[in-house]
């Protein structure tokens, strides 16, 4: 029998594998019957996953170590996608005119950050702090992707870290300039976006947790030869206009996770005060 | 006379509509930001033809109704007791007034816990917010039950529960109609609230994802919508509270 | 007598609190959902402290305040507008009718394209979703002069601004202090749900923070220190609502 | 004088400190039309509040056939001096009278007619189906009366029933109301601050003082019946009780 | 007859197709005491407020010294029936009173003597702070009659002044009044539908019938003055005008 899973996504291209596995039917040959649930808001995946509304969340680290840390337990079942130095897809964008060239240029500026703490936020620190900066000289604003551009433009920010396929935007219509791929300098290839899942459930459905993995596989393989193929998922999955999806690079997929990528996560974590309590990268990824 | 009315009623909307489409096509407003109303008629045609709104409204409409339900019957009973019941309605008063004013979003994270993404999500947040409204309504309708009604009841030789059943609770009826009325209208709003910020379902969820798919036109069409079915609701509602009530109307009518 | 009632309302309140501390301190509800409040408290105490809370809590306080103001100026003015002819109310009756149900929450998407996340769009928000009783009431209460007082003003040949500021205003003011009650509460509520759906620095941005970080004693420390705001404000506005109506037969509120 | 159906016997009504009525005592033969006089705020409401069992007294009872009235009973039927608060406005005229057979568990089947008799008695048979509000003072007044009737009471106990109907209406509805009673050798205890009214009505006037509230005279009737507008009230002897009565009431007053 | 004030001149009202006044036509000398009496709803606050200007009748005209009154004037002051409506209740007693002297621009230093002499006329002077809703109705009426005098009108139009008070009061205020006109010489139009109080007060009485109101007869009454409650109620000739407008009167209401 087909075990049934409910995975929920949030709006971001890093899951198109999941999209493909789907469509190319290869959740159902490895025995899932998945059904996929777009989520606006990326921070609730975790209580729905403790609520069992979720069978499968993506997130990103800094979620998913702030619900551990808090008593929700989560296991990572298998990765999304790498930032990497040959494909970066975020990157810190200042207004056009500000003369903002250097990381020393951002302190007494505004900059806005998807979510403050969350995975564009603390990297961003940690760039600062590598180039010996202190961010707390740095005002960071709470500014969704979609407005980064409008808020630049309307002198709000001064800088904003978005992703792809804000960053070409923004940067296409003269209202910012890209300064550096800050992500990729921070570290080269880490751990993007994941896929997660209860340690309750993850307890029980050893098997599932293989054939996700194998149809994840199947669908990156897939992706890497079919890429425009690839692409058009995200018109029905992400309600992208096409010509959006068309000009949009594919992120870089992985499926494996090893302890110690979640340990670069786990170090900055605490680094930055966010995660309090002894967590062990060991029990954070199922085997 | 009717039909001058209807026209004057449209001057304001219409002239706001016809700027907005027209600003948009000279270029004054973004389209990005504002759409316009031929792309917005559209894609709320097809949203309606293709069934999505209708299964998104069903979603929030069946959720905000559930949350009123229970709001309703938590707070009329528990407005019964405390109008009836002076001392306990004193007691009380502290916390109802520290709890009313607690802004029902700030339970989401906590209710999400416990529900995870679901019909109960929306209406545990509705009921949250309905109750108080519910429940002071009743509780001054029933206080403000006059007198001498219960006076006649007892003269006429009703017992204390027949008294309640026959006299108390019609009096308050009226009063409780409107508080029930208020409940709904805020029983949506909180619906649609949750359905923003956090549940994946309803009409808020489809205006949230069409927001953030860059589809203004969407965005404005499930607004637009949103409005009319709020607008419909209470009109239906007012019918049914005058139609039940017709006894306090009809005076209201004539004074 | 009165001063008795209060004390024993607010112990009531207490005892429901020590209760829910008893039991989480014996484990009898989720740590998750429902932590002890004294680590609520604990964290009210450390943000008061550290000072992390004033800013916040100001910003929050002027939002509401500033909706809600606005909301109660540009609400008697448009209901002294629309009650004053048959044709400036054909004019915007129906819109304000079709306006009135439309849940406010739905109106910040738009409010965030159009204005950006800034509070000007809070407040904008606030006064969207909390005119409506204010206005409603000042449109009832416009109109409702009782007709024999308007014949005295004849009778008396006052003129108009001699009626409207010692007939019409006054005869208005309860419902428009009723529906300012009402707003109030509706104005906080709404500007905390636009906080945490712009991220303006305020109590909604602290308790969205505590959200996403899954710390329900600080989310429930919000919450308390909104029901304390929230009681605040009711208690000023009934002060001076006790004032300005005190004309009025006291309503069994003894 | 016949043996008493009704005795007051050294009522003392106290609100808080204030002695409102002190010692008043007084009997009820059967059959007898009692008038109660006294200005303003004597007591007179609260007197016959006690008759009806809706008060207990502070000191001395109410005596119905010689057992003390501890609770209202549906032998006492009262008709209330704020009639627009003592009727149910969600029912039409006549379902508030059938609200006295309903609780006196009259046959479903004769209600309908039984109605129609008392409505046709008050001269309300043409507004049955209206409900209280939709009515003039007066009307409600008189749907009261038809209430009181309908509980077959043995003893009618109205309080100033007539105080808010013009002078015409007053009239014929005295007229009526003796008429009635008489035939129906109703006993009835009636409230009034009309001097002239008691003394055009009754058979006994029990004139009160105020503060507190005592009896200061009792008063035989002896004119004639049945008793005509015109002429009762050119009577000589009319005008020697009103006279005389009436020296009690304005000393008391001017004080 | 001194040259009239005051007149009537075949006034007609209609509301809709109902005919409410049918040829009234009737003059007022200056500081005549004239008493408007009949039945319920026969057209007496409508005459009354025809001749404060307040409507316009279909035909016919009302005429103040001459001229026809098409506008309300300060110089014809109204007591309205429904005084419970007509005064400010978020004004004080005083502050309603004061509200005449601000229309009629008094100067404001002599303001507060005045209403408080005025006040001290009608007994109220103990209660210059209170709000109107904190006075029992026969103090608000007072209040409207001091703020008609106030007014310093030529002439006071009363409509039921009386109507709501306890007997006491009730012929305690039909003396001062009397007394007060008389002395003030002011000239007075009175409503009401009680016979013994218009012919007790007036100088002379005018009879209307109902459907339509018509005059139907018009007494001079020749009872000396000053008068007083007890002798002259029972002074043959009040009997006399009393038993002649009777039969007007209850003629009319019969059919
Ligand atoms: N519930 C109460 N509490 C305190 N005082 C009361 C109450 N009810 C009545 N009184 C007082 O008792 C006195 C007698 O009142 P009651 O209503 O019996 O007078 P009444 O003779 O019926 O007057 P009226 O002719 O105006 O109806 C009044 O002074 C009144 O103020
Ligand atoms: N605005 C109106 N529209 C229609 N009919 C009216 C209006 N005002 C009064 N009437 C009718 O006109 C008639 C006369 O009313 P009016 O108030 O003048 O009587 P009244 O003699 O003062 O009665 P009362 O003694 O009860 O005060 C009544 O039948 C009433 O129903
Ligand atoms: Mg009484
Ligand atoms: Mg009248």
């Amino acid at each position: 029998a087909q075990t049934k899973i409910t995975i929920g996504y949030t709006g971001a291209n890093t899951f198109v594998p999941a999209f493909v596995a789907k469509d190319k039917g290869f959740f159902a040959k490895n025995g899932l019957d998945v059904t996929l649930t777009r989520i606006p808001v990326g921070s609730t995946i975790p209580g729905a996953l403790m609520a069992n509304s979720l069978t499968v969340g993506t997130l990103t680290a800094p979620v998913f170590l702030a619900a551990n840390d808090n008593g929700i337990e989560l296991v990572i079942i298998a990765g999304a996608s790498l930032q990497s130095k040959a494909n970066p897809t975020a990157g810190v964008v200042a207004k056009t005119g500000s003369a903002i060239q250097k990381p020393a240029d951002f302190v007494g500026k505004k900059v806005g950050a998807p979510g403050v703490n969350g995975l564009q936020d603390i990297l961003f620190k940690k760039w600062l702090k590598n180039h010996n900066v202190d961010w707390k000289q740095v005002t960071f604003v709470d500014a969704p992707f979609p407005q980064m551009g409008a808020m630049i433009q309307g002198g709000q920010l001064d800088a904003a870290l978005p992703v792809e396929p804000f960053v070409g935007r923004i940067v296409g219509t003269k209202a910012g300039y890209l300064v550096a791929n800050y992500p990729v300098e921070v570290s080269d290839n880490y751990l993007e976006s994941f896929y997660a899942v209860s340690k309750k459930w993850a307890q029980g459905n050893a098997a599932a947790i293989k054939g996700f993995r194998a149809a994840l596989t199947e669908a990156v393989a897939f992706a890497k030869s079919n890429p425009d193929e690839a692409k058009k998922t995200q018109i029905t999955y992400l309600g992208l206009p096409p010509e959006v999806v068309a000009a949009l690079p594919l992120a870089t997929f992985t499926v494996d996770v090893q302890p110690a990528q979640v340990a670069f996560w786990l170090d900055m974590s605490r680094e930055f005060g966010l995660v309090k309590t002894a967590l062990k990268t060991d029990d954070l990824v199922a085997k | 006379m009717t039909l001058r009315r209807l026209l004057l009623g449209l001057v304001f909307p219409v002239a706001l509509l016809a700027a907005w489409e027209v600003s948009v096509r000279a270029g004054l407003l973004s389209e990005d930001v504002f759409s316009r109303i031929s792309r917005i008629v559209p894609a709320l045609l097809e949203g309606l033809a293709d069934g999505t709104i209708v299964a998104r409204t069903y979603e929030t409409l069946a959720a905000a109704l559930f949350g009123w339900a229970i709001a309703a019957a938590i707070g009329i009973p528990l407005g019964l007791v405390l109008g009836l019941v002076r001392p306990l309605e004193r007691l009380t008063l502290v916390t109802i007034e520290a709890l009313r004013p607690v802004p029902s979003a700030a339970l989401i994270p906590i209710v999400l816990l416990i529900f995870g993404f679901s019909l109960e999500l929306d209406a545990t947040v509705a009921a949250f917010a309905c109750l108080w409204p519910v429940l002071i309504v009743t509780t001054g309708a029933v206080r403000g039950i006059e007198p001498r009604l219960l006076e006649v009841g007892r003269a006429l030789g009703y017992g204390a529960l027949a008294r309640i059943w026959h006299f108390a609770l019609p009096a308050a009826l009226p009063g409780i109609a409107v508080g029930l009325r208020v409940a709904f209208g805020i029983a949506i709003v909180v619906a649609v609230t949750v359905e923003i910020a956090a549940n994946p379902r309803g009409l808020g969820y489809a205006m949230i994802t069409a927001q953030q798919s860059l589809r203004a036109e969407v965005m404005y069409a499930y607004l637009f919508w949103i409005g009319l079915v709020g607008w419909l609701i209470n009109v239906a509602m007012i019918r049914a509270e005058r139609h039940w009530l017709r006894w306090y109307w009809a005076a209201r009518g004539a004074a | 007598m009165k001063a008795a009632w209060l004390a024993a309302s607010v112990a009531f309140a207490a005892a429901l609190v020590a209760l829910w501390q008893v039991a989480a301190d014996h484990g009898l509800v989720s740590r998750v959902f429902f932590p002890a409040p004294s680590r609520a408290f604990d964290f009210l105490g450390e943000w008061a402290a550290s000072g992390e809370l004033w800013g916040p809590l100001a910003g929050t306080i002027w939002r509401t305040l500033a909706g809600w103001l606005g909301a109660t100026l540009l609400g008697v003015a448009l209901g002294a507008a629309i009650a004053s002819s048959a044709v400036t109310r054909d004019l915007f009756e129906p819109t304000v009718e079709f306006l009135r149900p439309m849940p406010s929450s739905a109106m910040i998407p738009p409010a965030i394209l159009l204005l950006g996340l800034t509070d000007g769009m809070v407040v904008a928000v606030v006064v969207f979703g909390s005119i409506w009783p204010i206005l409603l009431g000042a449109i009832h209460g416009f109109r409702s002069v009782e007709p024999r007082l308007m014949e005295l003003a004849r009778t008396l040949r006052m003129g108009r601004m001699h009626r409207l500021a010692s007939i019409a205003l006054p005869n208005a003011l309860p419902e428009i202090f009723a529906g300012m009650r009402v707003s109030l509460a509706i104005a906080l509520i709404i500007t905390v749900v636009a906080e945490m759906l712009s991220s303006r620095p305020g109590l909604g941005q602290m308790i969205l923070f505590a959200a996403r970080n899954f710390r329900s004693a600080e989310i429930f420390a919000g919450v308390f220190l909104l029901g304390a705001l929230g009681y605040f404000f009711n208690a000023v506005l009934e002060r001076a609502e006790r004032h300005f109506l005190r004309w009025r037969p006291a309503v069994g509120n003894g | 004088m016949a043996q008493p159906i009704f005795a007051f016997r050294d009522v003392s009504v106290r609100f808080g400190a204030t002695p409102i009525l002190d010692k008043v005592g007084f009997d009820v033969a059967p059959e007898e039309f009692l008038c109660l006089v006294g200005p303003s705020g004597c007591g007179k409401t609260t007197l016959l509040r006690v008759a009806a069992g809706l008060i207990r007294p502070q000191e001395g009872r109410a005596e119905f056939e010689g057992r003390a009235v501890a609770e209202p009973t549906p032998e006492l039927a009262i008709v209330f001096q704020d009639y627009s608060r003592a009727l149910l406005p969600w029912r039409t005229v006549a379902g508030n009278v059938e609200l006295a057979l309903e609780a006196r568990g009259a046959p479903r089947a004769g209600r309908a007619a039984e109605v129609k008799r008392l409505l046709g008695i008050i001269g309300l048979a043409d507004h049955a189906q209206k409900f209280p509000l939709q009515l003039s003072g007066g009307m409600q007044q008189r749907v009261q009366i038809a209430r009181a009737l309908a509980q077959r009471p043995r003893i009618l106990l109205m309080d100033e029933p007539f105080g808010s109907l013009d002078a015409m209406t007053r009239q014929a509805l005295q007229d009526e109301i003796a008429r009635l009673c008489k035939a129906e050798r109703q006993t009835v205890v009636f409230v009034t601050h009309d001097l002239e009214e008691a003394i055009y009505l009754g058979d006994r006037v029990v004139a009160l003082e105020a503060n507190p509230g005592r009896v200061v005279e009792i008063v035989e009737i002896a004119l004639p019946r049945p008793r005509d507008q015109l002429t009762t009230r050119e009577h000589p002897r009319f005008l020697e009780y009103r006279h005389r009565l009436f020296g009690h009431l304005a000393k008391k007053e001017a004080e």
